[in-house]
This record gives C-alpha cells, structure tokens and sequence, in this order.
C-alpha cells in the first residue's frame, strides 16, 4: 500500500500571487521524497469549527529541501486562514495522497484550467519530453514564470486581458497545436470538454478530478466519481477520486 | 488495570470501536493504526447487493461537524464476503458487520449470509436518514423497529445490534422497542438530519438536500440520548456521537455506554482510535480506576 | 432596496429578532446595539407569576455551541408590564412577548393580561426542553400544539406565534398541528435536548442533569427543520437556531424563513444583531436583491 | 447605565505565576479608566469552538498606561488558549462588567481564597485605610511581593507549605487579626464560612462571589446566586453575579 505520512509541517514562507491566489512552501519531511506530480496533500484547519482537511494539490516538491510547495486558491473559511499564516507557523498535513499522474514519453499537453494550473508544473518539471503548456486563467495570471522555464507556454484568459481570449481549447485551436498525449486538471467542463477533444483527434488523455472531499483515504466514500466500467474496489460505477484517482484517463471517467 | 468489555457475550480487549461507514473496513486505516489495539472495528454498512449510493456532492462540512450523504454505496455481501472479512481475520480485533436493506426481506438475507462467517456481531442500521426505503423509516417507529428486530433475530447466527436513529422525539420509547424485540445490545446515535445552502449560489450543497449530521457538534444530544437509553434498557449500549477524544470517549461511558465507536473523529485525526484507546488507559491511571467496568454508567 | 417583511399583518423594517431568553427585554444590549435597528424584539419568556427557574450552573460550555438550563426564571407578568413594556416602547422596534407556563390555563392568563398592553406579537414557548409540565410536554405532542393552539386564539388580541421543539420525529407534523389550531406564525427552532458530564468530578454539569442546546453547533439541524416546515405549511415562519452571522441568517431566510431570531451569538458578539442586520443588506447590495422577500423560500 | 467596552486588546506581556496560574497586562484603551478593583472582563477564545467568553476578575489596573491586568487560572481549554498567548497578539474583550467593590475607610481584611487572590490587589490599592491581606493558597505562592508593597500579608496553605496551615480563617486566629470591614474573593465554602465568621464578630462583610457565566452582562440569568431578599430585578430570590454583583453584602447572599 502507497506510504502516507501525518505531519506537523512548517511554513517555509508563504505569498500572494495573484488575487485570493496563495502559494505556500511546507517543510514535509521524507514526505517529500515519495511525493510526485498529481498528488495531495490534506491539510488541517488549526480552528475548532472547521474539522475536515482540506484537499489542495502540490505545485512543486523539492526532493533536496524536503519541502512542497502549495498553491491554493482561498474559497472559503479554511483556505482564508491558511492564507493569513506566517513563515514558522505550522500546519498539520497528511500525504501524500491519490495516485498522480502515469509519465508517458510523448509529445505532451499538458493543460490547467484555474486552480488546476499548480498541479501541471510538478508535472512539467518530472516530464522529460516535448510539451506544450496551455493555460487557462480567470483574468490575472501566475506560476507563469515557473512554467515559461519548462517549456513553451500558451495562455487563454477568459476575458481576453492575456493571451487568446477564451479556454484552453480556444488556444490551443488558435495555435494549431497537437500532441500524443494530454494532462489536464481544472473545472469539470473543461475535463468534459478536453475528453471530448482527446478522443476526436485521438490523444491518450488523462484528467485530475475534484470533489468534495472528508477522509482523504479512500474510506468514506465521499469523492467519488462516475466511472464507465464497474469499478473494482467498489463494485459499482464509482470510482473514489481520492484513492483511485485523482488522476484517470479520460475513458475511464462518465460525466453526466 | 482490566480494559476488557463483554458486548452480549462477545469480550472487547477495550471498548473503542470504529463507527460504520467511516471506517471502511479498516484497510485505508490501518498504516495509521494497529487494527490489533482497536476492541472491533465496525464495518461500513454492506446489503444484498451492491449499491450505488447518491450523486454527489455527498458531504459538507458545517461547523464543528460535518454532513453525509452517502447512500450507503456497497459493493454488495458477496465481494465484501471474499475482500473485507479475510482482511479483518488478519487482525487480533472482534468483527461487527455493518447491515443495510430496503426491506427486512433484504436485511434477512444478508444476515443469513454471514450466519457462517468469522463474524462476532452484527449492527443493523435501521436509522441511515440518506435512503428513501429502508433505513430512516424503519428506525423512526417503535412497532416497526420492534419487528424488524424480531424477524432479524430469528435469522442472525452471532448477538445482534440495532443502530438507533436520534431524530426521534423519544429515545427511551425506541430502545425499549429494540429490546422487546430482542435486540442484544444497542448502538446510537446515528446522524442527525441536517441541512446547508450554498447562499452565494443559492442551492443546496449536497446533491441529497439533508444529510446526516455527524462531529463533535452532536456530542451533547448523543451523550443525553445514550443516558436515556442506558435508564431505560437493560441490553448493553455503545455510544457514539463526536467523540473526537478520550475525554469524549470517557464522557459517553460515564452516561452508559458500555463501549464507544468513534466515526468522524477518524477524519479529523486517522490515529483517533487508537489515541483515544490510550487516553482512556491514561485517565484510567490517573484516576486509579482499576476495572473500566466501574466507569460504565457511573453518573446517574 | 426594500429590507421589510410582513409577519401576518405585523411589518417589520427588517427580518432580523432577537431570541427569547438570550436579549432580556432589550436593555442589557442597547448600549451595544441600537434597537431601533431591529425588526423586533423578543423577551424573555413571562409567566402569569414570578418563576424561579432551576438551580445553578444553568448553563455549560459544549463544542460549537452551550447548553442552557435556565429553567424560565422570570419576574412575572405584573413587574413585566410595568417595567419592561415601557423600555421597550421608547423603540422605533416591534415588541413580540414570548409567554410561557405550566397551564393552559397559565399561558391563557398572561395572554389576557397582554391583550390591552402595546404588545405587537406573541410567541408562545410550549417547547422549553427545561421545564417539567409545559413547555415541552405540550411541544412534543401534535394533538395538544393544536389544542394549547386554538386555546390561546380564542384569547390572545394580537398574532400568535407558536415556538416548536425541534426534539420531535417529524417537525412537519407538528407544524401542520400549530397551523391547524389557528397559528399566524411559527418560530423554530427551540433548543436541542443535551447533556454534559464533567469526567473529573463524574458528575453532570447541570444542575438539571439536561439542557437545551444552541449555537452554531445546532444550525444544519435548524436549518433543515425550517426548510422541512416551510414545505408542510402556509403560515410564515420564524427561523432560528445557531444564527452567528448574516450568511448564517441567509441561509435560513433562503430555507424558507420570513423573519430569523438571533440568540446565543449575543454572547458571542454583543453586536451581533446589529451586524446581521447590515450584512443581509450588504448580501441584497452584492446580489442586487430589490427586496428580501425575493429571498424567502428560494431554494427548494 | 454603567458604561461597557467591546475591545481588540493587545497583550502587552505574559508571565507564568506559579503551576497552571498566569499573568497578563493588556493594553484595553479608555476601558481602563473606567474599570476598578472587584470587576471582571470577559475574554473571548479565538478557536471557533468555544463561543462563551470566559470571566476574569481585573488583577490590577493601570490607567495611566490604559491597561488593565489579568490574573487566571488554567482550568479548561480556553484558558489554556489564553496561557499560550504571547505579547502582542490580540483577545477581544469585554468590560468592565460587574459592580466592583464599595470602599469602606475602616480598618479592614482583604481576604483572597485561591484564584480569588487577584482582585485583591488592586482593591488593596485602591483603599487608602489600614490593610490586612489574609491570603489562601493551595499550595504555591503568587502575586506576594505585589501585595507586600501594599500592606501587612498573613499567608495560609492548605499544605503548610508556608504561613498557616490551613485556611485563611485558621490565618486570623492564628494571628489574632481584627478589622471592621471585610472584603473577600474565593470559593464558595471560604465565602459561607466568612460570613459567619463576620456575622458573629460584627465585621461588615463584602463578598464576590462566583458562577458559569453565558452574557456576562445580565441578560441571560444563567450566573445567579441565591438572595436572602426578593431582588428587585429578578422579582424572585436570585440576584445576577454578572450584574448586580459579583460583589454583595454577605447578608444578600444566601448559601445553600
């Protein structure tokens, strides 16, 4: 069974980069070395009233440092309270979590969507192959920087302020571009949209799905996802996004 | 210093058990806590058949608690029966399967099915507030909690206990119920029925509209509905309802629970159980209570 | 942008109650809220004599929430009018008196007593969980709500507003009772039955062993009960139960609520009532809400 | 009305007392120059979980600096919480509540029990008259060299450890003490038993007495204590600690 840790991490440093965009760097410990690109991390409200994690990807892991870097973006009562946290705070953490993304040596998309963006640069950083970053932002951007170092990068924002005016697909559409095999994380319209477009052209195409989330570990059944064939583990057409996933491959995934 | 319990014959090594559904059947727990120093691990409820459980979003968290709506999703009595069982078996820890059903029809059959199983108890949950049939409407009236149990006992080869629903305006009347119809032990509070709007969007939620409440929130009903049932019956109780520490733990087995599950707590904390285990041990100490029996019911 | 909303014929300039119990009549707060800001105020509860409610400690500390035993201890009807009626009419602000009692023939006389008095509204408490006869013997039973209900029309001059128990099986039913007795309005939810034990001492916490329980802890359950309430009757309802903030009071007007009481966040935040009220306006303000009543009962 | 504050206050320092007992100087604004010697503050946790404000009686007030200090005890969660706090972080409070002590010139004891000892001090000065401090602890002392500077101090210990074993009235007998005005803080038993003591010896007694608190302000009649008198407020034979007291006339109070 995949290695797990629960720690009480400390806050490197912490920084805004973008409106209610934060980006936290976490001691981890050996945590760090069996993280990799697509996984999670839960991470614990140090307040009374809020009890569950909260599930937030890892952006970067430095193997060296024994630290990962998260970037979140603030949505509510939990987020906002890690926001407000300091360098030599701590944060209790459990992880890593899911079972990340399956590296394969192709020309490669590799695609975010939002707050689905931070996943990708693990990603990109472990990828040792031609890929094309396409980027989908609100307005404001960030991690460009970070990404522009791995590669070609491709930005839509949805209201036209930088790059092509629309989603990720639109860009990708405007530059012609084309790849053996896609990486995706963000909305679930766009998952939809990008299996969609992974199929007709033929692209081996894996998503990171989310739902809410309680256990983190697969024990409660809380996060599950609507899967084509029967799932194994459950017996039934549910796949859980926290244990099994969160990454799939597109085929693999039903969207109502 | 004897932790030790007897559950309607069935003797825990100590009274912390793992409340269904929040538990699995322990495999997703266990690099967190040795399954060997838990008193039994209470499975997540398992029917006829698989099910496939609600849409989600099947959880919110409110404050100090959480809700579920879950379904009660199972991959069904004849995978659990190959998977989960030979799993547990590695564990010194008793086996409480966890039952759910439509109908007594289905609650019967897979009570039949684990007649010859290694399982040393069953808890029947007649009280999960997220499935139309089934469920809720058996746990909420004392003639029916009453004849389901009967039926049930006429079939089920290890102690049976009926999981009590808390959204009921008397507690006592439907323990009394469950023992008349010859329940062995009891097991409450389940969830409390609850609610939340997203009011920036302005829906609901979860895809189920109420959920069953669960967290430190409910402790204090649990705690008052675990002393009304321990004043009413004779049949021992396992309490449960928030208990997130030992304190908790000690707090419902004070007002009579002669073993406690521990649910939600697992989310918060993955080593609560066995935390709470040596925190019990610990006040134990320092209260120089030699036999935990002694603390069972000792505030009335 | 219109804040006001009509409780059967009363207008209110705003949603936002205190609850009963937790404000006194008013005075104790208006040095931090100013009461002309209010939709109402509710008081305390007032019997026909001075009561002098439970023995101490009445109230513990529980996970997200209290418990309270107060027992309705109040000066009585005579001293009540004399002094607290007059505070309150120095107001720009609805006085809606909640009355309380053993009797019928109890709640029936302060009713009387009321009738002439500058009173806006009743609201008749038959769900206080700390009383033994009234209060809640006469909440937890459909056919007595609507009998104490009709008793209470056939004297009172002004609306009626029943206040239900939430520790009941089906809140819909005992809704449907209040309305069936002539109830112009319903306030909900009273306060769950808990209990807290102190582990060290091993005794209970209370000196009534039980107490009722309120704070945001109780909110998901309040919220469902209104959302639950709303669906089974015509008559407006008063939502309340662990209102902390304005999008706690939102969330209850969306579930159905016409107007919301605020309680224990007083304690919480000596301003809170005032600070509700300005943020349903800000929320109307960001949504471009015309008028609240757009609001009432929007999800469902 | 007597005036109240709602107040973001700053810690200005923290210091461990003795085992479990702390003291905290908090910078409190305007509040300080209304507050005097036998009221109390309410102090907000700022875990989520705990939503009642805990009392605690005012130590010492410095109004020059605005500051008021707070001497407590751990005795749950949220005082654990305040324990931990450090200078300069922030606890919303509230104050002053409470009546406070009615200063007598008469020759007088001032008499702490246990966590009753703080207010105390800054009642001893307060009263410009002739002072015997008679004071109960468990076992550790606390706050003795403040109160020296303020006049002549009889110490009793439960376990002998220093000044009279047992308690504060074995002190007065043992030193054969007088006095004509008594004023007194501490547990309930101490409270009953010194107002016998005053009664039989003709000594005006003053007591502050103690309860679970919800309001603090005297709306909720959660912290009443028996009166020997119908109280005009209440109608009936409670009076509100938070309110009318936490100070009375032994005579008021009725022990059960």
């Amino acid at each position: 069974m995949q290695i797990k840790f629960e720690k009480t991490a400390d806050i490197i440093n912490q920084d805004k980069l973008a409106e209610g965009i934060y980006s936290m760097w976490l001691s981890v410990g050996e945590m760090a070395s069996y993280a990799k690109a697509g996984q999670f991390l839960s991470v614990y409200s140090r307040d009374g009233s809020r009890i569950l994690p909260r599930p937030i990807s890892i952006c970067e892991i430095d193997r060296e440092k024994n630290a990962i870097r998260l970037v979140y973006r603030v949505v509510g009562k939990g987020t906002a309270e890690f926001s407000a946290m300091e360098a030599g705070m701590q944060l209790k953490v459990l992880g890593p979590l899911g079972n990340g993304f399956t590296k394969r040596d192709k020309k490669a998309f590799l695609i975010g969507g939002g707050i689905g963006i931070p996943p990708m640069l693990q990603l990109a950083r472990e990828l040792d192959c031609e890929k094309q970053m396409v980027l989908g932002f609100r307005d404001e951007l960030f991690l460009m920087e970070e990404f522009e170092k791995q590669g070609a990068v491709y930005v839509a924002t949805e209201d036209g302020s930088a790059g092509t005016k629309g989603n990720v697909l639109d860009a990708i559409r405007e530059h012609g571009l084309t790849a053996d095999v896609m990486y995706a994380c963000g909305p679930a319209p766009m998952l939809k949209a990008l299996k969609a477009y992974a199929a007709e052209h033929g692209i081996e195409c894996w998503i990171s799905m989310e739902e809410r989330m309680a256990c983190g570990v697969g024990a409660c059944l809380a996060c599950v996802c609507r899967s084509s064939e029967k799932d194994d583990h459950s017996n039934v057409n549910y796949k859980r996004i926290c244990k099994e996933g969160p990454v799939f491959l597109a085929e693999e995934v039903r969207f109502e | 210093m004897n932790m030790k319990v007897d559950l309607c014959g069935v003797t825990l090594k100590n009274p912390v058990m793992t409340a269904s559904g929040t538990f699995g059947s322990g495999e997703e727990y266990s690099q967190f806590v040795d399954l060997n120093k838990l008193g039994a691990v209470v499975t997540k409820g398992v029917a006829n058949v698989p099910w496939e459980g609600n849409p989600t979003p099947r959880v919110a968290e409110v404050y100090g608690g959480m809700l579920n709506a879950i379904g009660l999703q199972n991959p069904g009595i004849d995978l659990f029966l190959k998977r989960d069982i030979p799993f547990l078996k590695q564990f010194d820890t008793k086996i409480i399967v966890n039952v759910c059903g439509h109908t007594t029809e289905e609650y019967v059959e897979v009570v039949e099915r684990l007649a010859h199983e290694p399982v040393d108890m069953l808890e029947i949950n007649i009280s999960c507030p997220n499935v139309r049939e089934g469920g809720i409407a058996f746990g909420q009236d004392p003639k029916m909690v009453e004849e389901i149990t009967r039926e049930i006992k006429k079939y089920a080869a290890q102690p049976v206990i009926m999981k009590l629903s808390p959204n009921v305006t008397d507690i006592a009347e439907m323990a009394k119920a469950a023992e008349a119809g010859g329940a062995d032990a009891l097991s409450l509070i389940n969830t409390l029925t609850g609610m939340k709007i997203d009011i920036d969007r302005r829906r609901f939620v979860l895809a189920n509209k109420t959920g069953g409440m669960s967290g430190p929130a409910v402790h204090p009903v649990a705690v008052r509905m675990v002393y009304q049932a321990a004043q009413a019956v004779q049949i021992p109780i396992i309490g449960m309802g928030g208990i997130m520490n030992a304190e908790d733990a000690i707090e419902m087995i004070l007002a009579g629970a002669t073993a406690i599950s521990v649910g939600t707590a697992n989310f918060t904390n993955p080593k609560a159980t066995e935390e709470i285990v040596d925190g019990i041990a610990a006040y134990m100490e320092k209260y120089q209570v030699n036999d935990i029996r002694e603390l069972v019911g000792a505030v009335h």
